[in-house]
């Protein structure tokens, strides 16, 4: 790409996200010596990415479609405000070529790839076909669009079921159903066809082999406008919900440095056969055979980048920022070297108790874990009121320690120090799965917690059950005695007591 | 002062008087150190052990969060409990359906007379992209819908009346 | 060391300690499946270590002497609580072979150095003989007390001014005085004298050379009870105010690998020479030739032992706890690799605009830093009541990056998040220092901080001085409208508002 | 609703009303967009730039903590202004000597009707392992010592006064 490579300047750059990832980017951008420019939604004009901004604009109303979705505000914003570039994070406009293109049109930097190889890598039968030119691994199955049920039931034929049907345009497991039988290819199809078309405006669908209990592990690549493009080991992502990731680690705890290679150097030849720039990730199941198979690739910075960064020592956000400057990396592959172990536990606005479903509002306490090991990638503070218009995600919490088993044992100590009120979140489900003996074994699949979850939840927190309802009772029995009315009420006769006791307590 | 704290569907009697320097559970006398850090956050010192405890305070009732764990608990009035405890028991009554946690409304299945079975979807709400259908807690009659599409709701706030 | 390399399990420590290094204890105890038992006298009651604990005991009042100080009352709660082990910390009884001995005598590991190796060490003389014998180059002058003035003139004379009077049992920079001419030597010896006996009991005073703009490095070692013993890298160490650090670094960005290794073998001699076990720190200054020359031993951990733990990737109280239980050092000296570059600030309860006078007093707003590469061992909360009894330090803030510019970097950026309201602090202290050029350059020297101070302090926070007095005033204006006896005075007639202005905001 | 803020000895005339988008600084128009995030800690976008202040109030007066910065102010009543200063300026009234920061009295250098120049010490109070020694404001006489050794004082504290 020698027509990208001139050098330029980046002093101002827009940052077309919110939350945490707002934050970490204008982190870097100030760690940099360059301005970071924050754009809200009217939810988020108190949220941290604003107040921790240099300079904040308004989008729009709090639908994502009204503000974090309208690249035309966000080009008039920069343009406005003098940004030289702007870098979209992960989710909203990141993967949308084009954006990237109208941005490239004004002049703007977008920190990524071209629009070019977010096309060709982002559809995911394009991505097959490349994947087959780059010679790199993929699961048995179609590499374009099944054009009728007739072509889907004899590819099905032909690589055997169990198969999986999945949608072209997908991501986030929408438009995906496994197929084990013929006699349900056919409402499969249907459905998978109607749920894409409705998710992402195309009915697009093929199918591939369906692996039976694989992991989850991804590759992260670094591209510069020179040529050069760099493996940094990789991420296990097995532990999902719903296609969801919810604990990621660096390095995975089944990977050899032989694998890693093998892996690594694939990734590498996708991203170049592509034209690829920038950071990106290619995604890979792993059979327990130890074969790996491409499943996508994702054309941004990830939500897990943070667990890749403790292990290697380097920060990709700043190495984005000097791609898109029209640096060389300024390292080859073998200065690349994993050192311990990290995992990321994402903190979610839900409620585990309650079928996970998303819990806004104020965050009355909060108490965030530090010291060493430590990192938190954080969005929330004590008196923010999390929106409902947007992703449950509150904070990414980092543990990181010479091994995996030091890196969980400081997770599962910073978990128990975390303390946030007011919202229901999924703190103390992480508490289960790093006590769960299989976890600890590293012995996860992507189907690892959905089978956890059917089992019934033993002890995992501090103490035991029993003694942590005793305290609460000694607890409960404090604040309940510092009521202005029932501090009244205990010297009153019996029946103010009762009725102060009615008024405060009888929640029921 | 004592205090019946019922959690987890058991009732502990506690004597608890602040500034003293012991209190019993159920009878049992525990040695305790209490130091209130600010509104809601409390340091204990029970036998030695300590403990940081937070109060909740919500729609669905006060909670104490201790060592990770969210506990529920609600205060007795002794004398009333048992009459408290028929009456919730009872099923005849009308009953309302809550939001379970705030959020907008993006659909109303039912109207007003409408007859609905046991567990029937009532409400649709939506938050943070996630679909949530409230349903009815018994067999009964729509008396009364609160809700319009559009409507953003609290945790807590009912959504509607069946009887 | 034979007699001490029995396996040992622990599985409770004492923590005789407070603060900052209270908590990191019980942090790292708590990672290791080791419940920690935390001590408060009764200005520490809430303190952030004893919330964090999962045990705590009252010492006694306030004054350390009374509570922190009291080996007796210590082993007494080590005794009754079950305790198997002690760490002492930093500060305290954490260099006092009287109570080592002590711990030992009771059955309870001293998680620390033997007695014996923490008097060999600890006397100042006593260390310079152990250097010698170790064959460890340190500054000309003697090894013992100087018995009289005449022997100090003859010292002097013998290895030329300008000198160092220090006191053998000294610390803390109490006992020195720089000597540069014969007629001065006669008070500065008898005033260190003194000042020894008032300080630490004994007037033991030696003489030696004054190295001029020295270097402050020092070595990390950490010693098994086998016999085996390694250096992890140097830390620098030269900026400092009246002889105490104020920022820490590693590596420095002056020592070559060649020069790591010369101090790191010397200072593992001297480490094996006394029978040392556990994590220990030899100190040396290093003059503008390279010539290093050693200064003290410290037998304990160290303030700034994070620094280390961020660029050798290890954590030494894990290492201190594991060594304690008999285990063999895991690694080699050829395993301990450093990566990137680590800085620390030390936060302080203190004025610089006013002599860097302690401000204790209650936290009334906290907003503390995050992100990537930052690390905060932090003994304080919202609302929590510094106390006027001890050392003023409230938090170690640590950066980590690729290199020491992006160190520095995303420090100023991580001091640039921090708010600790209430009370006076030197966080903008160290935005001038890391903001300085000659800092920047890696040109300081024990001397450089207090030069720095008597240079006019230039503009090195965000925002011009003129801008940030312009929102100081729309912000004091929003404070004032908002204050009830304001709000009602807008509305009426003038002489109220002018009676309520006094009295709300008239403070001269 | 005009207000005097003075700020480093130079008063601006800042005219600001809850709610409005925009402020004015000694007549000029500035776009504001301010929002109280809790007590006492403010957001504030001043022509796009964003802030986020915090006041801070204490024996020596309010403050604002802004990027890093602790800036006093003071809010001028405009009609005593002038008086205020002429008053401030003279030296002549008795005058106290306040502790600086909280600490413990260790010692009192002076005793009530001691005669005292400028800039002697008058009383040492430690805090954190440090000592200050408070000095008299001017030459003149000591009407009064407040403190005893071991008295615990706060900031802003009266130690003594000099007449």
């Amino acid at each position: 790409m020698p027509s990208h490579a001139q050098p330029r300047t980046i002093k101002k750059i827009l940052i077309a996200n919110r939350g945490e990832i707002a934050l970490r980017l204008a982190r870097a951008c100030r760690e940099l010596g360059i301005t970071p420019i924050a754009v809200y939604s009217d939810a988020d004009r108190a949220a941290l990415h604003v107040l921790e901004a240099d300079e904040a604009y308004r989008l729009g109303p709090a639908p994502a479609s009204e503000s974090y979705l309208r690249g035309d505000l966000l080009l008039d914003i920069a343009r406005t405000s003098g940004a030289d570039a702007i870098h979209p994070g992960y989710g909203f406009l990141s993967e949308n070529a084009d954006f990237a293109e109208a941005c490239e049109r004004a002049g703007i930097k977008f920190i990524g790839p071209p629009a070019s190889a977010m096309r060709e890598l982002g559809s995911k039968t394009r991505a097959r076909q490349a994947a087959d030119r780059a010679g790199m691994p993929r699961t048995p199955g179609s590499t374009k669009a099944l054009a009728s049920l007739d072509e889907a039931r004899s590819v099905a034929a032909q690589i055997g079921y169990p198969v999986m049907l999945k949608a072209a345009a997908g991501g986030g497991g929408k438009g995906m159903r496994a197929v084990t039988r013929y006699e349900d290819l056919k409402s499969a199809f249907e459905a998978a066809q109607s749920e894409a078309e409705r998710a992402f405006g195309s009915n697009e669908v093929y199918l591939e082999k369906l692996i039976e209990r694989p992991r989850h592990i991804e590759i992260q690549v670094l591209a510069d406008e020179h040529g050069n493009c760099l493996y940094l080991g990789e991420r296990e992502c097995s532990v999902q919900r719903r296609h969801q990731k919810v604990i990621e680690e660096a390095p995975s705890a089944v990977v050899s440095p032989e694998l890693r290679q093998r892996m690594g150097e694939a990734a590498v030849r996708l991203a170049q056969s592509a034209g690829y720039t920038n950071a990106g990730t290619i995604e890979f199941l792993l059979d327990d055979a130890g074969n790996f198979y491409f499943l996508e690739m994702n054309t941004r910075l990830q939500v897990e980048h943070p667990v890749t960064e403790l292990v290697t020592g380097l920060d990709l956000v700043h190495l984005q920022i000097r791609i898109a400057q029209g640096e060389p990396l300024p390292l080859r592959q073998q200065d690349i070297e994993l050192r311990g172990h990290a995992v990321e536990c994402r903190i979610y606005a839900e409620d585990p108790d309650n079928g996970f479903f998303p819990s806004p509002g104020k965050i009355t306490r909060l108490v965030q874990p530090g010291g060493p090991g430590i990192r938190e990638d954080c969005g929330i503070y004590d008196g923010w009121v999390v929106p409902m218009d947007y992703d449950p995600m509150l904070s990414k919490l980092v543990a990181y320690a010479p091994t995996r088993e030091a890196a969980i044992a400081r997770m599962l100590r910073a978990l128990d120090e975390y303390v946030i009120g007011g919202i229901r979140t999924n703190l103390a489900f992480f508490r289960r799965i790093l006590s769960d003996p299989d976890f600890q074994a590293a012995r996860i699949d992507t189907g690892y917690l959905e089978r956890l979850l059917l089992q019934p939840n033993a002890e995992c927190t501090g103490g035991s059950s029993e003694e942590r309802e005793h305290i609460a009772a000694i607890a409960a029995a404090f604040f309940e005695s510092q009521r202005p009315a029932a501090a009244v009420a205990a010297t009153q006769p019996p029946s103010a007591w009762k009725s102060a006791a009615r008024a405060e307590g009888l929640h029921s | 002062m004592k205090l019946e704290i019922e959690i987890a569907g058991r009732v502990r009697v506690v004597d608890f008087t602040p500034g003293e320097t012991t209190t019993s559970v159920d009878g049992l006398v525990i040695p305790l150190e209490s130091r209130l850090l600010r509104p809601g956050v409390l340091s204990l010192l029970v036998d030695g052990r300590a403990w940081r405890v937070v109060l909740e305070e919500g729609a669905s009732g006060p909670a104490i969060l201790v060592a990770g764990e969210r506990i529920p608990y609600s205060v007795n009035d002794p004398r009333s409990l048992k009459t408290r405890r028929a009456h919730a028991a009872g099923e005849d009554g009308p009953r309302s359906i809550k939001a379970s946690m705030p959020g907008r409304v993006v659909r109303v299945l039912v109207k007003p007379g409408d007859a609905v079975e046991a567990h029937e979807g009532i409400v649709v709400i939506e938050a943070m992209k996630m679909q949530n259908e409230l349903k009815s807690p018994k067999q009964g009659k729509i008396a009364e819908i609160r809700v319009k599409p559009g409507d953003t709701v609290a945790a807590g706030d009912v959504l509607a009346i069946v009887e």
